[in-house]
Parts: structure tokens; sequence; C-alpha cells
């Protein structure tokens, strides 16, 4: 177990690196893919198989394919390609790159500084997770659930193409 | 069976989340901005996922259901923005949309 | 009863004028001109009706109060003495004119104008009469407002700028006071239970050691800002010059004296052990404030500016005075609040009027004008000469009373004060100079006077020969309330009894050596 | 009778109200009935009161009259209270008679300016201010008149306003004065502190009580009292002043600067002489100022070309031989000078102003000349005037005047002989230019048309004051000629009478006739160096030094020069510098700062996102970073 946990957890990254230095759109959502499913394997590992499914089914399907839809409306050429190349030049990365990986130095050593413990070998299973998720979680789930009410009633106002800008000071924008 | 130190889950979490944080700042596309967004809200994830298997209690995945049910919501909402900055400025480039600088 | 009357009656008018400014611009001058007229008939009427205030009992001719915020101690509570009562007669007195220069200048908004003129008016009763520190500081407020409008809609070409200057200095200093105001209220309510803003409450109050000074110093800012003494006079020429001519009367003849006002009222009364040490200081500020204006005067171009300077000069000998502590000087300030209200009031009129004619307030532009204009040139001359302390004019009473008080506290600075009184006669004879002697440069043509401008300047020459020549009335008004405010003055450092009585009655061989240290001589060496 | 003194100030004042408020309503004729009128109303008011003064005898010497209670504070309570004596006696004899009759001139010498009953307004006002100088019974209603006479005496020097110089010159009196004035406030300020009064008499009297001779506090206020006499009356270092002065009308300067306002520093001294008397510093002080200002002027007079110019030199060198008599103690020498001055200086500057009229305004003597048969009554009164100031033996009233202040000042216990010496060569100095004038003026050949005769208004005035300059002077005649001593008898309740040195005083007549030499001699040198041999003249302007000592004189000591670069300049150039109020601009450049941040601020608004998030990341790591220190 512990060797599978650590090959996902480099396939995590190595993916994962490769979906922000990708150009193409396209395929850096295909290596987040697989970043998604390196990351169900870890919490596999870390006895959490109920979790490992809800990654794969909501992150690396549902999520995915709600961007790729996106993706696929909006037309996207080779030019974005192209400009996506110029954006990405090494004199607009390195700066917060380097001050980022300074915060995973800090990070690093936050984790290491304090004792070692191991990860107990026992799962936690679905339906303790269920008994919390509705015992004493229950108002976070209720929450939840207006929160993606919110989302789908939000996402459906927002995406709709107006043909009429209602505010008046934005007419002109309008034609 | 494992005995996998807590620590290292942590540092896969917290490498996770720096490599989508590198990613939000420097890229200009918006929906990369949002893919890095999606990679820092599963790295999130993580660190509660190893944290429940580390103190064997279910609230660790309780917490990542609900940041998962987050992102998806704040995905479905991102994306019609995406649309409408779309259709308005004609660019994906999330410095076009600086009208309301200072 | 009736001194709330004097404020809610303006502040009335001013409504009504504004809603007559709907229909007819006339309606609104005249209801203004009214309602300021009543107001000062009313004052003249308290003043004939109290003939003497001798009533030993208490020098407050009359006093009203009612609850307003009875949990907080907060009481309407107004009160009327020698002091107030002079004060309110130079209100309405110069409203009045100020509502008359305004009759042909304001033709925008006029209904809006004069409501502003009339609620400047009640805020500047109200400071004059409360005796309450929240009505006070509310009314300070409210005189505020106003005169931020007045200078911003219908000033000159830099109004806007001059509006915000002026109301961000006294706005500023005025929550200063304000902290101060709450500091002591909660003080006052500590050491004796009694949370109250009652000015007759406070009085007295003691102050945990080195409290006393900063509360002190918050009321000074406010007062100072306003009267205004330098470094803190920026605000004054600004506002004067860009103000429309009424509102630049009232700036100089009022507003500032609501700062002398205050001093007098409430520093020296509350404070005097913190005022004692302090004394020097300010003291300092005023020669310098007297010295400095009166240079400045000097170099101004724009006619209205070099006033405002005049004012920062005159307003020094105030100071000086409010800090020597005696009842000369207290005298000598009352007499400088009332005759520089007339003589700087009267002089920007006398610019108003100038500007009417000729579009400019560039001396540079003018010169020349005696022949064509005579009689606003004997005007001109009577208040360039009351600037200037001429005696026989009411200012050379107030100089020379607030000199002689200051004397007799501090002999360095009276002399350089009084050098101030040269630097007044450079400044006062170049207005004249430039503005009614020498070759006329323009070839406009100037009216002289016309009826209604005579009916203005008139009364202001007859003010000031009177409070040069017959003064007592105005003294004798003003003699309880002085003595009062120097009463509650405990340990001063000069004694108030005259000199005289100690050289005149007894006078033994070496009354040389004991008149040699008396202070004064040797303050020379 | 007496009732009537406050008649005496009140009257010109009330005239000058009416011309005030009429303006140029009133006709030429009305306006001179109402100027000149009220002044000889006033006149004949005083001629009553002196009359009934003389013959009240010496019992009681002294009117007092309160017309009100000025103000009253604390103690400090001035009247506009009045106070007859022996000495304003005098003075508003000198004030309403030589005013009455210089009025009367006027009306002929004004009678074509615009400016008529602006102009005699103006007279009346200051005549009303002088007499109150002279009648006040403290010092600060003397204050108000002495204030007023400035302001009269502003507004008469820049009577023709249209000439920018003569607005400069009225200014450079008024503020001149002023700078006096204030010392002489300082020390009424000082007096009440230590008297709690400013009575004058109430002060005369405890003076002596109060203080021991040479105190220190009668020293201070008797300097700056002299602070305000030597400005106003033009002595040094305050004398620059009076030479421009003679910007104005020349009736002006012959009432204002020569007969009357100039002597109230004279006056102003004399009043408060128990003071004086305390301070031996201050009196020798007095004479020495006197002195030097006697030989500073006179030898400006010597090298004027304009005719106003050398009798406004001359008039601050006679005020300095009264300051040197009252510094000498001599105190009724000083002011029978004061009297016999102002007969003949008002008759010079009365003569002159004929003569520059007559010439169409030309004022420099070297384009006159000839006169005396031109003008032949001027040529007679001004001839009589120049020989009184001359000081011409016996026949003037100048020489006994000038001759008992000599002899005081030499034989007078505060005399010395370096005082009589300085004295006397001012005195050939004064004949000199005397002469110098009226030889360049009345002989030699005609230069300028003579435009128009004086008419009977202008010469009546002359002619009376000519009589006056003659005779004047036999109502005090030396002990060993004549003995007549009415006018100090008249003074002597008021004035304390001066002792001449015991062993010189048998030999005054030797001293005498030195001055009597001294005078005729100056007169001769002049009439050598004018008249006889102009070459010696032409010698003198080619010798470089004395034409720059000329030039310098001329300049007046070169004083102008120094007090510009002392004072004026430096005041011009901090107001001119500071126009704009360097502390206004440390408000400005906080108002500046205040909108550079917020500029600064508003820039990292910058409306992109990642930039944002940059921020979020820098704030991060600081704080992990802090927390992770020790």
């Amino acid at each position: 177990m512990e060797l599978t946990f650590y090959l996902a957890a480099a396939v995590a990254i190595i993916a994962t690196i490769l979906v922000v230095t990708q150009y193409n759109l396209i395929h850096a959502l295909l290596y987040l893919v697989v970043s998604f499913m390196a990351i169900a394997v870890v919490f596999f590992t870390l006895g959490a198989p109920f979790m490992a499914a809800l990654e794969i089914i909501i992150y690396a399907g549902a999520i995915v394919v709600l961007i790729i839809f996106v993706i696929m409306m909006l037309n996207l050429t080779h030019e974005d390609v192209q400009h996506e190349k110029e954006w990405l030049k090494p004199s607009v990365w390195i700066g917060p790159a380097v001050l980022s990986l300074i915060l995973l130095a800090e990070l690093a050593y936050i984790f290491m500084a304090s004792e070692t413990s191991a990860v107990a070998t026992q799962p936690v299973e679905a339906k303790a997770v269920g008994m919390a998720l509705f015992g004493p979680y229950i108002l976070g789930v209720e929450l939840s659930g207006m929160l993606l009410m919110a989302g789908i009633v939000g996402a459906y106002h927002l995406g709709r193409q107006k043909k009429k800008i209602v505010h008046r000071f934005l007419e002109r924008t309008e034609a | 069976m494992n005995t996998i130190p807590m620590e290292q889950g942590l540092l896969l979490a917290g490498i996770l989340f720096i490599i989508g944080l590198i990613s939000v700042l420097i890229r200009r596309n918006i929906i990369f901005m949002l893919i890095s967004v999606e990679i820092m809200l599963n790295a999130a994830g993580l660190a509660f996922i190893v944290a429940g298997a580390r103190w064997i209690q279910p609230e660790g995945q309780v917490m990542f259901i609900f940041i998962i049910t987050m992102a998806a919501a704040e995905v479905s909402v991102g994306l019609a923005l995406i649309l409408q900055l779309y259709h308005n400025l004609k660019t994906l480039d999330s410095d076009a949309a600086n009208v309301m600088n200072g | 009863m009736i001194l709330a009357l004097l404020i809610v009656l303006l502040m009335v008018g001013g409504i009504l004028a504004w809603v007559a400014g709907r229909f007819n611009a006339n309606f609104s001058r005249w209801i203004a001109l009214l309602t300021t007229l009543a107001s000062f008939l009313l004052t003249i009427s308290l003043w004939l009706n109290n003939p003497t205030t001798t009533v030993k009992a208490t020098n407050w001719m009359m006093r009203y109060e009612v609850p307003w915020v009875p949990q907080w101690g907060v009481s309407f509570s107004l009160a009327l003495d020698g002091l107030s009562l002079l004060m309110l007669l130079l209100t309405f007195f110069l409203g009045l004119l100020a509502i008359l220069v305004s009759w042909r200048e304001i033709k925008t908004k006029v209904g809006f104008f004069h409501f502003n003129i009339l609620w400047v008016l009640a805020g500047i009763s109200g400071v004059f009469l409360t005796m309450d520190l929240f009505l006070f500081y509310f009314f300070w407020e409210v005189m505020l407002i106003p005169m931020y409008f007045l200078i911003g809609i219908w000033g000159h070409a830099n109004r806007m700028y001059a509006a915000y200057k002026f109301f961000i200095f006294t706005q500023a200093s005025g929550l200063l006071m304000l902290l101060s105001i709450l500091g002591l209220y909660f003080i006052h309510g500590a050491n004796t239970g009694t949370y109250t803003f009652n000015y007759f409450d406070l009085l007295g109050t003691t102050f945990p050691p080195n409290i006393g000074p900063w509360l002190m110093a918050g009321f000074l800012m406010a007062f100072l800002v306003k009267l205004p003494v330098v470094p803190f006079h920026s605000w004054l020429p600004d506002a004067h010059s860009e103000a429309p001519t009424a509102g630049s009367v009232i700036l100089a003849g009022l507003l500032l004296k609501t700062g002398a006002y205050g001093l007098l009222r409430f520093v020296i009364p509350l404070f005097p052990d913190a005022a004692q040490s302090f004394a020097p200081w300010a003291m300092l500020l005023g020669v310098v404030g007297i010295l400095y204006g009166a240079i400045l005067a000097f170099s101004q171009t724009d006619l209205k500016r070099l006033i405002a300077y005049t004012s920062v000069s005159h307003m020094g000998f105030v100071i000086l005075g409010v800090f020597s502590f005696n009842e000369w000087a207290f005298q000598g300030v009352v007499m400088q609040m009332i005759t520089h209200g007339i003589s700087t009031g009267a002089l920007f009129i006398m610019a108003g009027f100038l500007y009417e004619r000729l579009h400019t307030r560039d001396i540079r532009q003018m010169g020349g004008f005696w022949p064509a204009i005579p009689k606003m040139g004997v005007f001109a001359l009577v208040f360039a000469m009351a600037s200037l302390g001429l005696p026989g004019l009411g200012n050379f009473i107030a100089e020379f009373l607030t000199l002689v008080g200051s004397w007799q506290a501090n002999n360095l600075l009276t002399i350089f004060a009084t050098i101030g009184l040269v630097a007044a006669t450079v400044y006062s004879l170049r207005i004249l100079q430039k503005v009614f002697l020498g070759k006329n440069k323009t070839e406009h043509p100037l009216t002289d006077f016309s009826f209604r401008e005579v009916l203005i300047a008139l009364p202001l020459v007859l003010a000031i020969l009177w409070l040069g020549l017959y003064p007592q009335p105005v003294l004798d008004r003003a003699k309880p309330s002085v003595d009062e405010q120097l009463e509650a003055y405990k340990k001063p450092t000069i004694k108030p009894e005259t000199p005289a009585q100690v050289t005149m009655q007894t006078l033994p061989a070496d009354t040389v050596s004991l008149l040699n240290t008396k202070g004064g001589i040797h303050a020379l060496k | 009778m007496e009732n009537l003194l406050w008649l005496v100030p009140a009257l010109p004042f009330a005239g000058a109200l009416i011309l005030i408020l009429t303006g140029t309503r009133l006709s030429r004729a009305l306006v001179s009935v109402v100027g000149v009128g009220s002044l000889g109303v006033s006149a004949l008011i005083t001629l009553i009161l002196g009359s009934q003064f003389l013959s009240s005898g010496p019992t009681e010497p002294v009117y007092h009259q309160v017309v009100w209670q000025w103000f009253s504070v604390a103690g400090f309570s001035p009247g506009i209270a009045f106070h007859l004596d022996a000495l304003s006696m005098v003075f508003i004899f000198v004030i309403t008679f030589v005013g009455f009759l210089i009025h009367l001139y006027s009306t002929a010498y004004m009678a074509d300016d615009d400016g008529f009953a602006r102009f005699f307004a103006y007279m009346n006002l200051f005549v009303g201010s002088m007499l109150v100088l002279v009648l006040a019974d403290n010092l600060l209603l003397l204050y108000l008149g002495w204030e007023g006479v400035g302001l009269c005496s502003y507004l008469l020097i820049g009577f023709w306003y249209k000439e920018p110089a003569n607005g400069y010159a009225a200014r450079k009196a008024f503020i001149i004065t002023r700078v006096g004035d204030t010392a002489m406030a300082i020390g009424l300020f000082m007096l009440f502190q230590l008297f709690g009064t400013l009575h004058i008499q109430t002060i005369a009297a405890e003076a002596p009580q109060t203080w021991a001779v040479g105190s220190q506090a009668a020293v201070i206020i008797s300097f700056l009292l002299l602070g305000g006499a030597v400005g106003k009356s033009g002595q040094l270092p305050l004398q620059t002043w009076l030479p421009d002065a003679m910007a104005g009308p020349t009736p002006v300067s012959a009432l204002i600067h020569a007969a009357t306002m100039v002597t109230a520093g004279v006056y102003l001294i004399t009043r408060m002489h128990v003071i004086f008397e305390l301070a031996p510093v201050a009196m020798l002080t007095v004479a020495i100022i006197g002195a030097i200002t006697l030989l500073l002027a006179g030898c400006a007079a010597l090298t004027q070309s304009d005719l106003k110019r050398v009798l406004a030199y001359s008039t601050i060198s006679q005020i300095g031989y009264m300051f040197l008599a009252l510094g000498v103690g001599a105190w009724s020498a000083g002011i029978f000078h004061f009297m016999i001055h102002a007969f003949f200086k008002a008759l010079l500057f009365l003569s002159a102003g004929a003569i520059i009229i007559s010439l169409h305004h030309e004022q420099n003597m070297f384009r006159m000349g000839g006169l005396h048969k031109l003008l032949p009554a001027v040529f007679w009164t001004f001839l009589i005037g120049s020989a009184s100031l001359a000081a011409l033996p016996l026949i003037t009233a100048g020489f006994y005047s000038k001759d008992q202040i000599l002899w005081y000042a030499l034989a007078g216990e505060r005399g010395n002989t370096w005082l009589y010496a300085a004295g006397l060569a001012g005195a050939f100095i004064t004949s000199i230019y005397t002469f110098r004038m009226v030889f360049i003026t009345f002989y030699g050949d005609p230069k300028t048309h003579v435009a128009h005769p004086p008419g009977p208004i202008i010469t009546v005035p002359l002619i009376i004051l000519a009589v006056l300059s003659l005779v004047g002077g036999f109502i005090e005649l030396p002990h060993n000629f004549g003995h007549v001593v009415l006018f100090s008898d008249f003074l002597t309740p008021m004035l304390p009478a001066i002792h001449a040195n015991e062993a010189i005083v048998n030999s005054e007549w030797m001293f005498q006739l030195v001055a009597a030499v001294v005078s005729l001699s100056g007169v001769y040198l002049a009439y050598v160096f004018y008249l006889q041999k102009p070459a010696l003249q032409t010698n003198l302007e080619q010798s470089g030094l004395a034409m720059a000592i000329h030039r310098f004189w001329y300049s007046g000591w070169g004083f102008d020069k120094l007090y510009d670069t002392l004072f004026v300049r430096p005041f011009v150039f901090l107001a001119t510098v500071n126009k704009n109020d360097f502390i206004d601009k440390i408000y400005a450049a906080l108002a500046a700062l205040a909108r550079g941040l917020n500029q600064g601020l508003a820039r990292t608004q910058s409306g992109i996102l990642r930039w944002y998030m940059m921020g979020v990341v820098v704030g991060a790591l600081l704080i992990i970073t802090l927390s992770l220190l020790p």
C-alpha cells in the first residue's frame, strides 16, 4: 500500500505540473483527469474508498465535462494556443513561482517539524460518513443543498444570452 | 497494513496546492485560472482526508463532501461568468476585465 | 423663552425665505431682511429692558433651560449675559448689512442663499447663547455648513477650493473640541457621579494631573483655528477672498468672533491652571499673528485677500488680550471683537462694492478713484483709519486697552505687538493709496454710492465713531461677564487690582525700588 | 466764560464735519466762510479766554473742563477733558491765530483747486486735532490729538494725490511719525502701570514723590516719550519725513510742518517736564539731539535748491534749537522760540507760497531771481521773516528768542560749552542759508515770468505775520537789555524757571555780541558768495570734495538711503518673498501628500485578478513567515 501511495502521489504531482504547463486547454484537461484519478487512488490508500469514488465521479466526471462543454461552446482555435504561449513567458511566471515555492517550503517545514505519526490502518466506512453527515452535520448538508440550488439558478441566469441589457448605464455596450 | 506518515500526505496536498496557486498567478486565460482553482480546492480536500484518516474519524470525509459540493457550484457559476465575459469582451484574457480599476 | 425664540425665528425665517425664493426672489430678500430686523429689534429691546446688570446675585440677565436628552445630561440651555448680548447685537447688525449688500449682488438661487445666511446667523446666535456644551457643539456645526454653501455656491472663481479648505480646517478642529467636550463630560461624571454637559456644572471641574492641558488643547484648537491664529490661519485668506461679500462680512465679522468668544467663555474659566501655563505661548502666538498678518497683508494684491490678512493681524490682539488675564485686556478683547467686526466687515463691504463696479479684486488695476467716487473714498478712509487704530475710532480703544492689559502681563511681547501698529499703518495706507489715490488707470466709468450703499455704510461709520468716542455703554455691559471670567481665574499671576492703588495710597520712601521690582522695567533691560 | 473752552477745538471739528458732509455742494464762498469762520470764532474765543486768563492773575491760572467721560475700565478712566494753563494758552493762541491767518491766505491760494472743500475740511480737522492735543488733560486724549494731526498731515501732504510721489511722501510722513508714536504708546503703558492713570496733572504731582532723580523708570519713560517727540518734531533720527512733506500745498507746510504740528514734540516734552527733570540723562539726550539736529539740518539746508525744502530743513534746525532749550531746562525759552518761530516760519512759508503761485508753481530757487522788484510786498515780508530766522540783532524777534536759548545753553545749570558752540555754529549756518535763499530768489536777473501778483488776501496775513515777527520778541528781553519778562512770567506758574550761572552772568552782553556778530557775518558771507562774487561758487564746484559734501548734504546726510536699506527694503523683501504665505504651503503639502497616497493606493486597484491574488500570496507569506520566526 505504501508503494501505491507514493506512486499515485508522484503521478498526481507530475500530472498536475503538466496541467499548468500546457498551452492547449483540452490537453490540460486530460492531464487534469489523470491528476484527479491519481488523487482518487491516494484516497483509496488512505482508507477512504467512498471518497475516491466521489472524486472520480464528480471531479473527473462532472466538473471536467462541464469545462469541456464550455470550451466547446467557446470555439477555441489555434490562435488561442498561440496567445497562451505569448502570455506564459518566464518573466511572467518566475516571480509568483518563486514566492509560491517559498510558501511551499514553509509549509513543508511546518509539517516536518511536528512529530511523526502514521496514518492509521483502518478505513473509515462510508456508513460512518453518512451517519456523521446526516447526524451532527445535517445543517451543513442543507446549506450545501441551498448552495447547489443557488449555483444552478445563478449559472442559468448568468449563462443566458441576453439580447437586451437591463441596466440602463450599460446600454451602450449592447447593440 | 500500511504506515503512510501523515506528513507525507499533507506534503502532497501542499505541493498540489502550490502548483495550483502558481498556475492561478501566472495564467491569463481565465479558464486556466478556473482549472487551477479546482486543483487548489482538491488539494485542500486531500488535506482533510489525510487528517480524517489519521484520527480515524468521518469528519474529514464530511468536509471533503462539502468541498466537492462547493466546487461543483463554483464551477457552474464560474463557467457561466466566463461565458458572459467572453461574450462581452471577446477574449478569455482576465486582464482585459480591468474596467473596475481604481 | 425669548432666547429660544431668537434662534427659532431665524431658522423658521430661513426656511420661509427658501420656500419664498421659489416664487419670487424679492420675497425671499424681504423675508430675510425682516426676520433679521426683528431679531435685531428684539435684542435691542433686551438691552433696553435690562438697563443695568449690576444685580450682584447673578450676572445672567435671563436663562432658558429645557431637558433635551436627559439620560445623557444634555439640555437645551440658553443664557444671556452682557457679553452674549453685545455679540448678539453685532451678529444681527452685521447680518442686516450682509443681507443688504447681497440685494443686488446675488442673483442665482436667491432663496437658498438667504436660507443659508439666516441659518448661519442662527448658528452664531446659538453659539453665543448656549450654556450646554453639547448644544454648543451642535450650533458650532450649524454655522459651519451653511457657510460652506455660501462660499461654495456664490463665491468667486476658486470657490470650491476655498470652501473645502474652510470646511476641513474648521471641521477637523471642531472634532478635536468634541473630543475635549466628551473628555470633560466623562471626567466630571467620574468625579461627581452626575453626567452633564451643563456649562455651569462643569465649571470648576478638577482634572487628574496632565489631563487639563490636553482637554484645553482640544478647545484651543477649535478656537484658535477659528480666530485664526498663525499658523492655523491659512484657510482664512482663501475663504474670505472667494466668498461673496455677505459671506466675507459674516466670516470676518462674526465667525472669527465665535473663536474669541469661545476663548473667553470656555477656555479661560474651564481650565484656569492650564490656561495660565499656556499663556506666554498664547501671547507669543498672538504677537506673531499680529506681525505676520500685517506683513502678508502688505504684500497682497487681491483686495479681499489683503483685508483677510488684516483680520489675522487684528485677531492677534484678541489672543494677546485673552491670555493677559486682567480686566483691561478682557475689555479690550470685547471691544476688539465688536470693532473689528464692524471695521473689517465694512472694508469687505467696500471691496464688494468695488468688485460690483470693476469686476476685479486686483488692486494693481485700481487707483485714482477718488475724483470719481468721493463718497466711497471718505467712507473707505474712515474704515482704513479704523483698521490702523486711529484714536477716536473704536479699534483704538480696543487695541489700547488690550495693550495696556497685556503690558501688565508681558512687557516684551507688548512692545512687539505695539510695533504691529506701525505695520498696520503701512498696509492700511497701502489700501488707500492703491485704490483711491494716484492716477486713474482704468477707463471704467464709476458711479458713486447709491442711496442703498450709503444706507449700508453710514451706520458702520456711526457705530465705529460711537465706539471710539463713547464706548462706556458697551464696556458697562461687558463688565459683569468680564469680571466673572476673571473670577473663575483662581490664582492670577498679575493681581487684577490696579497698581494705582498701591502707588496712590502708600508712598514709602523706597517706592522707587518697589516699582522697579514690580516687573516691567527689568524686562526692558 | 471758561465754559467756552470746549468750543475752541469743537468749532474746527464742526467746520470739518459740515464740509465733509456737504462735500462739493457748497459754493466756494460758503466753504471759505465755514472753513475760515469756524477757526476765526475759535480764535476769538481764545482771545477772550486769554484776556480772562491774564486778568485773573496768578491765583487761578488753570481752567479745567470735562466734556464727557471717555471710558472707564478698572480704574483707567480718561475723560474727554480739557485743561487750559499757561502753556496750553500759548499753544492755542498760536494755533488758532496763525491757523486763522493761514486759512485766510489759503482761500486765495487754493482758489483754483478742485479740492477746495476737501482742503478746508482737512485743515479744520487738523486744527481741531491740534487743539485737542494741546488742551488734553490726559495723555490718552493727547494721543488722540497726536494721531489726529498725524492723519491730517498725511491727508494734506498727499492732497494732490494724483502724483504718486506725493502719496509716497504722505505715507512716509505718517509711517515714520507712527514709529515714534509706538515708542510713546509704550511709554503710556508704563506710565499707566506705574501711576494707574494717564491724567497729566496727577502724574506731574506724583512723579517727584515716587521717583528719585535719575530713577530708572523715569529715564525709560522719558526716552519713550522722547521717541514720540522726535518722530513728530522731525528730529534726529526720525527727521527724514519732513523735507518730503513739502509735497503738500504751501499753506499746509506753513501751518502743519512749520508752525504747529511739528512742535507737538516740544509741547509733549514741556508738558511732561516733571518726568524729564527726574531723568537727567534724558534731558541731556534731548539737548544733544537738538544740537546735532540743528547742525545737520542747517548744513542740509545750505545745499537745497527747492525753496520749500530749504525752509523745511530750516524748520528741522529751528526745532532743534527748541529741543536744545528744553534739554538744558530753559523751558520758557524753548516755548518762546516756538512762538516766534511759528510767526516767522509761517511768514516765510506763506511768502514762499506767494512766490511759488506767482511763478506758476515754480519751486526751484535757481529759476527765480530778481523778484525784489517784481514782487515788492512779498520781498519785504520775506526779508523780515528771513531776518528773524537769521536772528539779526535788536530788531527781530528771532534774535531775542534764539539769544535766550544760546545763553542758557551756556549759562544754564545743565548747559555746557559744547552745546553753546553747536548752537552758535548753527546760528552762523542759519544766517548763511537764509540769506543765500534771499539773494538767489530776489536778486540777480529775473528768470521766470511773474504770472499773477498776489492779491490782498495773500498779502494781509503776510503783513500781520511780518509785524509779529518783528515785535513779538519785545515781550521777553534779556535782563541786561530792558529786562522784559512778560512771557516767562506768564509761564512761571507752570514751568520751573531756569537760573543762570552766576559766574558769567555779568558778561552776558559779551555773548550777545558774539551771537550778533556771528549772524551778521553769516549774512555777509552769503552776500559775498551769492551776490558779490559768484565766481567763488564756481571755484567751489570744481573741487571734488566740496561737490561730494554738497551731494551728501543735499540728500539730507543720506538718512533716506540708510533707512531704505535698513528697514524699508528688508520689509518689502520679506513681504514679497512670502507673498503666498509659506505656512499655506505647508498645508498644501499636507493636502498633496494625502492626494499622492490616494493615487498610490488607487493604482493598486488595477482590476487585474492576478495582481490581487499576488497580494493574497504575499500577505500569506508574510503572516506565515512571521509566525515561523521565533
